[in-house]
């Protein structure tokens, strides 16, 4: 087999992931759509790793899991947020931002 | 397969095997997560798929990738994923906010140029070199020489990240902390309070669920010793949700347990 | 080194900045102020133009700082002598204007000092922008100067102030950036050619392929004709002056337009003259349908300022014709003609803004049999509309002479058309002051109180130069004519063998 | 095995250090400094952090190095400039920050609530915005001077983090604002993931993750163009988002408008200064060489992003959407000086981040000024006859839009002639025409907010201006004086500038 064809699976899930962020409607949803799209990333990062034989790749994916971690953190902190003014304050699920 | 004109290395047959058998399924669990309706379900085929990759990372001489891939990413973050829909509502599958206007046709159209410009690299692409492979860089071992690049030349990304995590952790306390604004009435307050409050029926502490029911569930409500259904034993939770089950099923004699509703 | 333009044009700003001291509640003060430095201004002017050498052609009065030097951008200021022709002009009108106005800050939006500090800052920008030698401090001024306009249309003036000034703001913004553009490629053009620089002698000895320098002069060329305004680019200035007040009007058209007209002849002429070439016969097509054009819309007017403004686009039409004619006779024809034109048009606008707010109305069928109740306006006013018409033995008489000479030399066929707006303006001129002046005096019009002494004062200067320069213009074509010959021969044209005149 | 020690710079990380440093003491202070000191504190510390970090580049100046931290952050002229301009700007930003009424009470109250209205009471303050601004700006000065993937993308996450965070802690309308840092923090993560793909892409093309490894790949043409291409448009989309370019600019509207103006002011103008600090990077030094593979999009780009900003611009009825709008535009113009790829270009660019971002920070900093008693006022029908009731505060507001226009003698004057003249230098005569023409349409708009302020008389419900607090005041007159400074005597900046704008490789 081709070591390239990760690169297949990876640019799929890159591209089912950005997909995924722009068709679906529930916050956090799409934010797992965006950690798709990182983990995509980070496929690539292993399979160039591999493919160039050095291990920066390994170590930028690693990174890529800790930031992603973090981002994780501050998204769904926001989105509790938002959950909880807007379940109080019983507000329209319509935007309030005009279009 | 087919020939796909890259030629960047071959691997192992058994590596192939494992490919064709995971590689599909990443790629077919992560369309399910698109479409499936709840986001609970996303959320376990979002975990599938990492673990997919996983195995993927260590397949490919990235062994300490492919742990920390499972303990961090599908440990962690895809729990604290479920641990907040969990609190949001698991069958929330409504919108909590507009996606960004205008996009869906832009990002429809870029995910088709993705698709081309993937097709042009599956016909045209080479990378020019011959895949190179890992032994030689893992030849310490995988976890050791992440770690000497990591506490070496990447030492400086590596301690900012440090920044990175106390931001986060900074930004959860902001806007889940709350900062008591009003006193909590002491244990002793509460009790003084019981007390002064007219009727001492309520001094005793509540039953918990079930007691005194013919059921010991979480949703049929306690009976009170004079044989009424006591509202409070019930998570405000379920009855919001309309979960309760009326204790009278349970009941032989007629007594009236029927639940009021506090609000 | 010599720094007396750069004193002139700080001796306003001193003014401005006292004025900005003041209290807001002490008009008369205020308007005192600014009639003091616009008169100390206009004899500083006076004594520049005395220490003039008139038959030196080279720039005089120079000064240069480098300003930005790693663009190559100066602060140089020179005075040739169209320059020095406009800056007198300017700077004369300017206490006119003041002493005429005494009262036109009253329907203001804010107060008579800020009107007042809007005066002298737009009176130093205009002395820059005739000053400048640098194209990029020339383009800071034009584009400036835009600001203080604004806000005395927008601030001060009457009926839609605020949508005249934005059509005039806009406009003149949308040519300021084609210009920019042109700039921007000169300056890219000189950096090529040994180094960035903005002063205009060296620019002009840049080498560029026709294509570029006809599309860098058209980026010139329709700032200018916007601000001078050039059919068919003339659609803001009825509206602007319409809504202005009488003193800014004649700020607008007497001084703000000469802008695009000197533009011209400073930028167009000198800095592309193969481009200039090219497009002389659209420019004189235009100038004459200028001509015609504002004559006759002028004649259809029924408001007296939309009047004034058309007859003004008739005029520049002129102006123009004069300078892409070529010719030395045209050239001094047309700086004489905007330095004339500058003060017939003072004197008809303020003399019809006194009438206007005498009778509290603009319509020229307003008016009637003026000549009995205030004999003293309805005579200043007659005057005005002959020398608009240029009546012989007055000043605009030998200035449109000049320019229709100097134009048959080269274009006999646009002269001779243009000599019918000579004849149009006789029309546009006697109907109103028919109307308006002679016959039985109209209802509303029998208690006019006539010209009072201030007013008098401020006319009289007008009448003075305007008479003086009819029967006696040589001081000035002797400034003049070096300076339009020099422009001429830069640009490899000779005037056209005299026999030529007399033959045709 | 053996394990070589990392060396590091310290000198040359240090501004960076001092304001991590200053950020660590901050969360500090919000443990153990009892809560009416702590609003004083943070803002003194915050201060003094900055001008500590400013003094020190101040003092690194013209020093360079590609090892500072082991390869991992490169410190040049243009690196120098960059960090002095995102601490200049936030030190003007931090009194905007500072003033009280711009941030909610308690973050974690649900709006409306008995609770958040105690809290308001007893004058809560968010003091945690000190700290995540240094943050912020820590993650911003890191950015631009980033020489190797990882780090820029640990400096993108790490600019962006804090801002998500503030952009949800407005003090009125807060529903609005949450859900502005919702979108913010989606699109932000969507555009990292953007950026990531394309660093994977850029990473396996020439088996490098450092800028100069992949700067050898392009420049010996070794690796697979199709790989090279991937990598430089997916990393452009991550850029192109952060600074609003369309088509990628669909947060920046909703963002400016729910955002607190403060977080809005701090974000419009040194965001941009350290995206467009990182895009000149990576496009004058490792791309240079493929210029083929993106000018002509990148030009395309500017040009949409410069005539659709203007455009929409005018159809804004709100002050704050308005601007965002225009930034759009400013976005546009920027990238002309990327295009332009030349010396000029680099420090025109430079010039023009500085002037904009310090006219923006003022511009946002009246904003909070014009308010009635429900806070903030933004909806520009009620801004009519502003002029007439405080001429002042609309006078500044006027010039910072005039310098928005690039009106001459101010700076935004100077910073769109040195910015269209480079890229007219290189060949962009496209661009600059667009430019140029949508400069026309953009006056358009800010001029009728000029008109609605002066020339209109005012309605029933006019809106009140609060008397500025001293703090807001500080932000507004240092913001005023610099524009009007770089508008008439830029020279001095200028030469400065070009003294240091060489990017060394």
């Amino acid at each position: 087999m081709n070591a390239a064809n990760y690169l297949y699976i990876s640019a799929l899930l890159f591209t089912i992931g950005a997909v995924g962020v722009v068709v679906r409607r529930n916050a956090i949803v799409v934010f797992m759509c965006v950690e798709l799209m990182l983990n995509a990333a980070n496929l690539a990062f292993v399979t160039f790793a591999r493919i160039n034989g050095s291990i920066d790749g390994q170590i930028m994916a690693f990174f890529t899991m800790v930031v992603a971690a973090c981002e994780v953190v501050v998204g769904l902190a926001i989105i509790v947020t938002i959950y909880r003014s807007r379940r109080s304050a019983s507000v329209d699920d319509a935007s309030l931002l005009k279009r | 397969m087919i020939d796909l004109a890259i030629s960047v290395g071959q691997t192992g047959t058994p590596e192939a095997v494992m490919f064709w058998i995971l590689g599909p399924m990443a790629v077919l669990s992560a369309l399910a997560m698109l479409l499936v309706k709840k986001a609970v379900h996303s959320a376990i085929l979002l975990a599938w798929v990492m673990i997919i990759l996983a195995i993927f990372y260590i397949a490919q001489d990235a062994v300490f990738l492919g742990i920390v891939q499972v303990v961090v990413y599908t440990g962690a973050v895809m729990m604290l994923f479920l641990f907040i829909l969990m609190l949001v509502g698991v069958d929330s599958s409504d919108s909590l906010t507009e996606t960004i206007p205008g996009l869906r046709p832009i990002a429809i159209t870029a995910a088709l140029g993705f698709g081309g410009l993937m097709v042009s690299l599956i016909s045209r692409a080479t990378i020019g070199r011959e895949m190179v492979g890992l032994t030689v860089a893992n030849l310490d071992g995988n976890v050791q020489s992440i770690a000497k690049k990591l506490f070496s030349t990447y030492v400086w990304p590596f301690e900012v990240v440090s920044a990175l995590l106390i931001t986060a952790a900074l930004g959860a306390m902001v806007l889940a902390h709350h900062q008591r604004t009003i006193l909590r009435p002491t244990q002793r307050e509460q009790a003084i309070n019981r007390f002064r409050s007219g009727s001492l029926a309520s001094a005793a502490g509540l039953p918990g669920p079930g007691v005194f029911a013919r059921h010991n569930a979480v949703d049929v409500p306690a009976l009170l010793p004079d044989g009424s259904a006591a509202p409070s034993s019930i998570s405000a939770t379920l009855k919001a949700r309309g979960d309760v089950i009326d204790s009278r099923k349970f009941e032989l004699g007629e007594v009236d347990t029927s639940v009021e509703e506090e609000k | 080194m010599n720094i007396s333009l750069t004193l002139l044009m700080a001796l306003p700003l001193l003014g401005a900045a006292v004025l900005a001291a003041l209290p807001k509640t002490n008009g008369v003060l205020a308007k005192q102020i600014a009639l003091g430095s616009t008169i100390l201004v206009a004899l500083a002017t006076i004594s520049m133009a005395i220490g003039f050498e008139r038959d030196n052609v080279n720039l005089q009065y120079v000064e240069s700082h480098p300003w930005i030097p790693s663009f190559g951008i100066n602060y140089a200021v020179g005075l040739d002598g169209i320059s020095l022709v406009l800056i007198l002009m300017t700077t004369l009108l300017a206490p006119i204007v003041v002493l005429a106005g005494w009262n036109e800050s009253q329907n203001g939006r804010w107060s008579t000092k800020t009107f007042y500090i809007l005066i002298l800052v737009l009176e130093m920008m205009a002395i820059g922008v005739f000053a400048a030698t640098d194209v990029f401090l020339f383009y800071v001024f034009f584009e400036a100067m835009l600001v203080p306009v604004y806000f005395l249309i927008g601030g001060y003036g009457t009926g839609e102030r605020s949508a005249a000034a934005v059509k005039f703001l806009l406009y003149s913004l949308f040519g300021g950036l084609l210009m920019l553009a042109s700039i921007i490629g000169l300056y890219v053009l000189s950096g090529a050619q040994g180094g960035h620089t903005f002063d205009t002698q060296a620019l002009s000895q840049l080498q560029m392929s026709s294509t570029t320098q006809n599309l860098l002069f058209l980026g010139f060329f329709i700032a200018f004709a916007i601000k001078a305004p050039l059919w068919p680019f003339h659609t803001w200035l009825p509206d602007a002056a319409d809504s202005a007040t009488p003193g800014t009007s004649v700020l607008l058209l007497g001084v703000l337009d000469k802008v695009g007209t000197f533009g011209m002849i400073r930028y167009c002429l000198t800095l592309f003259p193969e481009a200039t070439k090219t497009f002389t016969p659209i420019i004189i097509t235009l100038s004459v349908i200028s001509i015609i054009y504002g004559a006759f819309l002028a004649i259809g007017q029924k408001d007296i300022k939309r009047l004034i403004a058309f007859t003004s686009i008739s005029h520049f039409g002129f102006i123009t014709m004069g300078i892409f004619a070529m010719t030395s006779q045209g050239h001094s024809g047309a700086t004489l003609y905007m330095f004339n034109h500058g003060f017939s048009t003072a004197a008809l606008f303020l003399v019809a803004g006194w009438m206007i707010s005498r009778r509290g109305s603009s319509t020229i069928s307003d008016f009637g049999g003026l000549q009995r109740v205030t004999p003293v306006m309805a005579w200043a006013f007659f005057f005005a509309g002959m020398s608009s018409l240029a009546l012989p033995g007055l000043s605009s008489f030998v200035s449109e002479f000049l320019v229709l000479v100097g134009t048959f030399t080269r274009y006999p066929v646009a002269a001779v058309i243009a000599t019918f707006g000579i004849v149009l303006a006789a029309l546009y001129i006697l109907i109103p002051v028919q109307r308006a002046l002679q016959g039985p005096t109209t209802a509303g019009n029998e208690n006019l109180p006539d010209l009072t002494l201030r007013e008098r004062v401020a006319i009289a200067p007008v009448v003075v130069i305007i008479l003086f320069l009819g029967f006696y213009p040589s001081p000035l074509l002797k400034v003049i004519n070096p300076a339009a010959t020099h422009v001429i021969s830069q640009m490899g044209f000779s005037d056209p063998a005299p026999t030529q005149l007399g033959g045709k | 095995m053996t394990f070589t020690a990392p060396v590091l710079n310290y000198a040359i990380l240090s501004p960076m250090l001092i304001v991590l440093a200053g950020a660590l003491i901050g969360v500090l202070v919000e443990a153990f400094v009892g809560k009416a000191l702590r609003p004083i504190v943070q803002l003194i510390l915050t201060v003094a952090t900055l001008l500590l970090a400013l003094v020190q580049v101040f003092r690194i100046r013209g020093s360079e190095s590609l090892s500072a931290a082991m390869g991992s952050v490169v410190f040049d002229g243009p690196g120098f400039l960059f960090q002095a301009a995102i601490l200049i700007i936030s030190i003007i930003s931090v009194f905007l920050i500072a003033d009280n009424e711009n941030f909610t009470a308690l973050a974690a109250a649900i709006p409306g609530s008995a609770e958040e209205q105690a809290a308001i009471q007893q004058g809560n303050k968010v003091t945690e915005v000190f700290p995540l601004t240094l943050f912020a700006v820590a993650g911003m000065m890191l950015f631009p001077v980033s020489s190797d993937l990882i780090t820029l993308f640990v400096a993108l996450e790490m600019l962006s983090l804090p801002l998500y965070l503030m952009a949800g802690l407005s003090r009125r309308r807060r529903l609005l604002s949450q859900e502005a840092a919702l979108k913010y923090f989606l699109l932000g993560a969507f555009a990292s993931a953007f950026f990531l793909f394309g660093a994977a892409y850029l990473y396996g093309y020439s088996g490098d993750v450092t800028f100069s490894g992949i700067r050898d790949s392009v420049v010996g043409g070794s690796g697979n163009d199709i790989f090279l291409l991937i990598g430089i448009a997916f990393i452009s989309i991550g850029l192109l988002f952060k600074v609003g370019a369309v088509p990628f600019h669909a947060w920046t509207p909703d963002v400016y408008q729910g955002a607190p103006t403060a977080v809005t002011a701090f974000m419009a103008a040194a965001t941009k200064v350290a995206a467009f600090g990182a895009m000149l990077r990576i496009y004058y030094t490792i791309f240079a060489n493929a210029e083929w593979s993106w000018t002509p999009l990148l030009s395309g780009i500017a040009i949409i992003t410069m005539l659709f900003g203007s455009f929409v611009a005018i159809a804004q009825r709100d002050v704050k959407r308005m601007l965002a709008y225009s930034s759009i535009a400013h976005a546009g113009f920027l990238l002309a000086g990327v295009i332009a790829l030349n010396k000029a270009g680099l420090a025109a660019s430079i010039f023009y981040l500085f002037a904009y971002g310090v006219a923006t920070v003022g511009a946002f900093a009246v904003v909070t000024l014009v308010r009635d008693s429900a806070g903030e006022v933004t909806d520009l029908n009620r801004w009519t006859g502003l002029g007439k009731r405080s001429p002042w505060v609309a006078s500044v507001f006027a010039f910072f839009l005039l310098a928005f226009a690039g009106i001459p003698l101010t700076s935004g004057f100077i910073g769109k002639f040195s910015i269209f003249s480079a890229a007219y230098e290189s060949g962009a005569q496209g661009v600059v025409i667009a430019g140029v023409l949508s400069s026309a349409v953009a006056a358009f708009f800010y001029i009728r907010v000029i008109v609605l302020m002066f020339f209109t008389d005012s309605h029933e419900d006019a809106t009140t201006v609060v008397i500025p607090s001293v703090l807001t005041r500080i932000t507004v007159i240092f913001s005023f004086v610099i524009t009007v400074a770089l508008g008439v005597y830029p020279a001095p900046l200028i030469d400065f500038i070009n003294k240091f704008a060489t990017f060394i490789r």
